[in-house]
């Protein structure tokens, strides 16, 4: 990945201002990430299938991986598939990522797996640990957790993190460098 | 290498002819026997929450049912929920809990004064997102201590019935007394007064329901309790036809685990799930079960780790390890070496002798070493100054004596497995000599112990 | 059973002045805030958080490969911040664990794929089975093995624990020896 | 046969005794223990015990067939899980009631009995029928009590507060069965939803369901249908097996069930409202609850019939799957018409008990109310008297056992 020239990294790369990505994250194709957003160190995010666009307010924790995998017997050339993530989402330690679509307000917990054929609304929090692989709408505000994988609605959305997405955003330039986008606006 | 693996590993036979890891015996002082759980007799010493890590006495435990009075369980992931605090614009029709606003009377809200924020709190499950407010229970102005638990609706008429049965029970005694004694027509008096019964076994004898005026127990008020006795019903309730038609959403279906959670409800729709108290745990202290002593007594605070006595094997009997790496192939003699560390404070002689078990356990035969083996005492201090005092000669000879370290050694075992056994066991016996730790001064006098010893090498 | 001896390549490791072994391939943020009291091992790929709070490892600890040692993140009232996270001595974590605890008592053992949720609290000689998920605000008492999703109290620890868990990790770190050629 | 064990301990503080301790019947595998003059039992267990250092669970019904020293260690295990973890109170020297299935084999009894008295060394243990311990949260002495469990349903008709032994009857038709059913017909023709493909069959994927998926989705989803519908079902099936959907009545809802994660199970609603069918129809000797009940009536002598078909108590696990028990009624008015027992049954109205308690335990309720009176200590067998015998009285033993020893006690009546 470093091997490719970094014109060229950046500008396949659509960093808004505002938004905090830690260098020593592996970001790979044509990603947009969007305003307030925090990916923290050692993230991973492949564009293979397609771009990923990220929204606003989003947070990424460490290890956690955001794939657009290219599906068997797809050929990389023909297929454009956009893997749209919304707003306000957590990312936490170790979880991986194949969803095409995902909603506002989601928490893919620690270690959880998402396959490529689910679909998560708004207000779902996927418990630790859980994998989810089967072609499914996860509807809204579903909380998955437990061994048994047991599903529950929950009354209201979880709260967006803004408190600590501004605390990080305050702390974390301090001690990584961040990437910076080479065009300034989007 | 995780600790459970390897513990298995080493055994010794204890003194109830069971195979044990080493690291679950305990070893009693005043029978010099090795002591594992199933021959100590278990005693509970303290309740205490798990969650809070506060002690309770027993008998404040006996009263609420085992059960913390500050902790609760999410009724439907059985996690521990935490308090959290909200604020709730007191007069407004807040917008956070639906419930609530229906509850408060809107004529009520037009005097109240303008909206002051209140602080009020609910519980809150971290790992299902069950809140008390799914239960339909209403945020509490204070932080604990506000939440009660469901009664079970039918108490009244259970207390009635055992109330019942007592009474029954004391007329039967009295009878068999009267059966038992029928010659002494004085004792039967005497034993009436006992229990204050003439007048009932008068009337009973006389052919009359014992329910009359008299009162049973003394001090007590005179009505007997009547029993009402069920009376079965023949018009039974239809099945209510929405079975057949209402999609079944398993969201609000509650599962086996989260009804008998709570056997007394055992609610079948999650919106009745109601948080229920934390039970507690308990300290156990251990007695060994031929002389009683004490093996065993943990501290008195829940969240210490320290014993005010801990007879464990590891503190007062060698340990055998065996020293990984070895390939062991049928019928082939291989060399193994196994270590043997000294746990007491003086210099301890060990030899090791074959197997006097009948049924041998091990399925090897082994060379063991015909000399004896001394090992220095554990120094304490050692750990700590790396320097590594000069080894006193010990005049090893190299066949047996492989390595020595502060308290330890490793000797040399040529074993070879009869068939292609898939775990190689060698079992031999220890003979070492023991000083019993007295509290008077000169060195207590050496008696020589023996324990079995079984050793899983491949 | 006695530690096997355990070989890791010499360029690959950085030995500090107190005896800790820490792999270069592990990330270590802000690593001013980090105190690592000696005789510790972190293996390869670990990420320890110091930059969002200060972390304190023990003596003698074992630190497994791919965990992440992550203080927790708390709101307040009045504002927000990172709880410092504390780890005891004699603590062995093994790999690929994801340890978001508040603090973790002494002679603790971790296994394998763990999760322990946002600021728990981790007591002395307590244990956590392999791929256990602990949740947010769980409190393991002493002596106890906690397991399964989400992590209960399933059975009890010997009386040894403590003298297991010392003689384990300092076996281990006398066997974990660089690879002489 | 199915062992049944509750526990129960009695915790009064403020009687002459120290406290008893009674353990009653197990349901479903489940194992109910409490204190006794409490108003339920403290904890529903499952009957196994879990060794988490070597990952294994051992369920205590397997381990009875084996041999007696691994049952003795299993049992004793699991009693210590029961004392220090549930009820957290010392064994020694505190009263037990055990509430147990009249036919608890003697092997089983036996090795409880010697671990509660050598090994825990409490002070007296009791051995009460689940059937007569019914009755005492009804206040009733006579009554038919049906006892719907996990391996076997077992009728016993009890007059004036004495179970007629001569008159007992069984079918292994229960919980068990139940799960049975329902797996077999989500074998034949349930369609799931995977990773990969949509409404492929259950059996491509998989040979067998576990038993608590197939709990959970009886518990769940499962009900007693009404008789008409239940007759249309049977109508709807040819002769050569297949359904003919058209005479099939309108089906209630499909249920989506997702199991592990990756698969999500389409159930239809037949398989919802047949899967308790299992409990009504007909095997070959003609035997099913409703037979085995009105068998049990015929049996009695016949003044007795009518009373106790106008008492009847269901209790057991199986018996809370909703509809049950008016299916029941339904069925025993149909059978009672029929020439088989129209002539010799008079009977013709059936009447059904509600004890204050959840079916599942309302016999180690029972046990409860009865451990709490002070008749307990002259009914149980004490430590010294195991200890000089060492067998425990059985119903089958009584009559060598008062002829050959003139204890002073009266015989039983």
């Amino acid at each position: 990945m470093e091997a490719s020239s970094d014109s060229a990294r950046s500008s396949r790369l659509k960093i808004a201002r505002g938004a905090v990505v830690c260098a020593g994250t592996k970001l790979d194709g044509y990603i947009t990430i969007g305003a307030r957003t925090v990916i923290h160190p050692r993230a991973l995010i492949i564009a293979e299938a397609g771009p990923i666009v990220i929204g606003e307010g989003n947070l990424i924790e460490e290890q956690s991986t955001l794939y657009n995998r290219l599906m068997e017997g797809e050929d990389p050339a023909s297929t454009q598939r956009v893997m749209t993530i919304g707003n306000n989402n957590v990312f936490e330690v170790g979880s991986y990522c194949e969803a095409v679509r995902l909603g506002d307000n989601n928490i893919l917990e620690a270690k959880t797996k998402v396959g490529h054929g689910v679909e998560l609304t708004n207000g779902c929090i996927i418990g630790a640990g859980c994998c989810i692989s089967n072609k499914e709408i996860i509807p809204e505000n579903t909380v998955i957790s437990g061994s048994q994988q047991m599903r529950r609605l929950q009354l209201e959305r979880p709260a967006p993190q803004t408190l600590q997405l501004d605390f990080l955003t305050k702390i974390l330039p301090n001690h990584h460098h961040l990437i910076r986008s080479s065009k300034p606006k989007i | 290498m995780a600790t459970y693996m390897n513990i298995e590993r080493v055994k010794y036979m204890c003194s109830c002819d069971k195979w044990t890891a080493f690291s679950l015996l305990y070893f009693c002082k005043h029978c010099l026997k090795l002591r594992c759980s199933k021959c100590v007799t278990h005693e509970v010493d303290n309740h205490y929450c798990p969650n809070c890590l506060e002690n309770m006495p027993s008998t404040e435990a006996m009263l609420k049912k085992n059960r913390c009075s500050s902790c609760f369980d999410c009724p439907c992931c059985q996690h521990t929920l935490s308090t959290r605090a909200t604020t709730l614009l007191v007069g407004a029709t807040s917008p956070t809990s639906p419930d609530s606003s229906a509850s408060q009377p809107s004529g009520a809200a037009e005097e109240a004064p303008p909206a002051t924020p209140k602080k009020v709190y609910y519980l809150a499950c971290g790992f299902c997102r069950w809140t008390s407010r799914d239960g339909g229970l209403q945020d509490q102005p204070v932080a604990s201590g506000g939440w009660n638990e469901e009664e079970n609706p039918h108490n009244q008429q259970i207390s009635n019935l055992v109330e019942y049965y007592q009474q029954m029970a004391l007329v039967e005694q009295v009878e068999r007394d009267r059966k038992r004694t029928p010659s002494r027509r004085r004792a039967l008096l005497q034993h009436a007064d006992k229990y204050g019964l003439t007048s009932v076994v008068a009337r009973h004898r006389a052919g009359l329901s014992p329910h009359s005026p008299s009162s049973l127990k003394k001090g007590e008020d005179a009505k007997l309790v009547e029993l009402e006795a069920s009376e079965a019903s023949d018009d039974i309730a239809l099945l209510s036809e929405d079975y057949y038609n209402k999609p079944v959403n398993l969201n609000e279906v509650c599962t086996i685990g989260q009804s008998i959670s709570q056997p007394e409800l055992q609610w079948d729709t999650t919106s009745k799930l109601k948080p229920h108290r934390k039970t507690l745990l308990v300290k156990r202290s251990k007695r060994c079960r031929e002389c009683e002593h004490n093996l065993i007594k943990p501290d008195f605070s829940p969240s210490s780790i320290k014993f005010k006595i801990q007879l464990i094997a590891i503190y007062l009997v060698p340990e055998i390890r065996v020293v990984p790496g070895v390939q062991l192939h049928p019928k082939k003699e291989s060399r193994v070496i196994l270590t043997l560390s000294n746990p007491s404070q003086y210099e301890m002689h060990v030899i090791v002798l074959p197997s006097e078990l009948p049924e041998d356990v091990g399925n090897c035969k082994v060379v063991l070493p015909k000399t004896e083996l001394v090992l220095a005492a554990k120094d304490e201090t050692a750990e700590f100054d790396d320097a590594g005092e000069p080894p006193r000669d010990y005049k090893d000879d190299p066949q047996v004596v492989v390595f020595r370290k502060a308290n330890k050694l490793g000797f040399v075992v040529k074993i070879t497995p009869n068939e292609s056994a898939k775990e190689a066991w060698v079992s031999f016996m220890i003979k070492y000599d023991y000083r019993q730790v007295a509290l008077e001064a000169e060195a207590p006098q050496p008696t020589w112990l023996h324990q079995h010893v079984a050793c899983r090498i491949g | 059973m006695e530690a096997a001896d355990v070989y890791y390549k010499k360029p690959e490791y950085i030995e500090t002045a107190s005896g800790n072994k820490v792999s270069r391939q592990s990330v270590l943020c802000g690593s001013q805030n980090i105190v690592i009291n000696g005789k510790s091992i972190v293996m390869s790929e670990c990420i320890i958080r110091g930059d969002l709070a200060n972390v304190r490892i023990g003596r003698q600890c074992i630190i497994g490969t791919r965990s992440v040692i992550r203080p927790p993140f708390k709101k307040f009232s009045k504002g927000v911040a990172f709880f410092p996270l504390h780890i005891g001595d004699n603590v062995f974590i093994e790999e690929n664990c994801v340890i978001n605890a508040a603090q973790i008592g002494s002679y603790v053992h971790i296994g394998k794929n763990c999760i322990i949720g946002r600021r728990c609290v981790l007591k002395d000689c307590c244990a956590i089975a392999d791929n256990t998920v602990l949740p947010p605000e769980t409190v393991v008492p002493p002596f106890t093995l906690f397991s399964g999703s989400p992590g209960h109290y399933v059975a009890d620890m010997p009386e040894c624990t403590q003298d297991l868990m010392v003689d384990v990790t300092k076996s281990f770190y006398q066997h974990f020896l660089p690879m002489t050629k | 046969w199915s062992e049944e064990e509750t526990y129960t301990a009695n915790k009064d503080l403020s009687t002459i005794f120290n406290t008893r301790y009674i353990p009653g019947t197990r349901e479903t595998w489940n194992v109910r223990c409490g204190f006794a003059g409490e108003t339920g039992p403290r904890f529903i267990i499952p009957s196994e015990v879990s060794y988490p250092h070597a990952k294994k669970v051992v369920k205590i019904s397997e381990c009875s067939r084996l041999t007696e020293s691994y049952l003795y260690e299993t049992l004793v295990d699991f009693i210590h899980m029961l004392y220090f973890r549930h009820l957290l109170v010392n064994p020694k020297d505190r009263k037990v009631v055990i509430i147990e299935s009249l036919l608890c084999p003697s092997s089983f009894r036996n090795t409880l009995a010697k671990v509660l008295f050598k090994h825990y060394e409490v002070a007296s243990v009791l051995f009460a029928p689940n059937h007569l311990m019914a009755l005492f949260t009804l206040g009733v002495q006579t009554a038919l009590v049906v006892d719907v469990g996990y391996t076997e349903t077992f009728a016993l008709p009890i007059y004036d507060g004495v179970p007629i032994l001569g008159a007992w009857q069984t079918l292994p038709v229960a919980g068990q069965a139940i799960h049975g059913s329902i797996e077999k017909k989500l074998l034949e023709n349930c369609k799931v939803t995977t990773e990969l493909a949509e409404n492929v069959l259950l059996s491509s994927l998989l040979d067998s369901i576990k038993e608590d998926v197939l709990e959970d989705i009886k518990v769940r989803m499962c009900f007693v249908t009404k008789m008409e519908r239940a007759v249309e079902y049977q109508n709807a099936i040819q002769e050569d097996g297949s359904v003919d959907y058209a005479k099939l009545p309108p089906l209630p809802p499909i249920v989506d069930y997702p199991v592990d994660g990756n698969k999500i199970l389409h159930i239809c609603g037949s398989i919802r409202e047949t899967a308790a069918e299992v409990l009504f129809d007909y095997d070959l000797e003609q035997q099913s609850l409703p037979s085995v009940i009105l068998d049990c009536i015929l049996k009695c002598p016949i003044d007795m019939r009518k009373v106790l078909s106008e008492n009847i108590v269901v209790t057991g696990g199986t018996a809370t799957l909703p509809g049950f028990t008016h299916r029941l009624q339904g069925e025993l008015l149909r059978l009672v018409q029929t020439p088989k027992y129209a002539r010799s049954l008079a009977v013709r109205r059936f009447a059904f008990h509600a004890a204050p308690a959840k079916p599942n335990y309302t016999s180690w309720l029972g046990g409860a109310i009865f451990g709490a009176s002070e008749v307990l200590a002259s009914r149980s067998v004490s430590k010294e008297s195991y200890l000089e015998s060492g067998v425990i009285p059985d119903w089958s033993s009584i009559a060598e056992r008062v002829s050959t020893k003139d204890d002073d006690r009266p015989t039983i009546q």
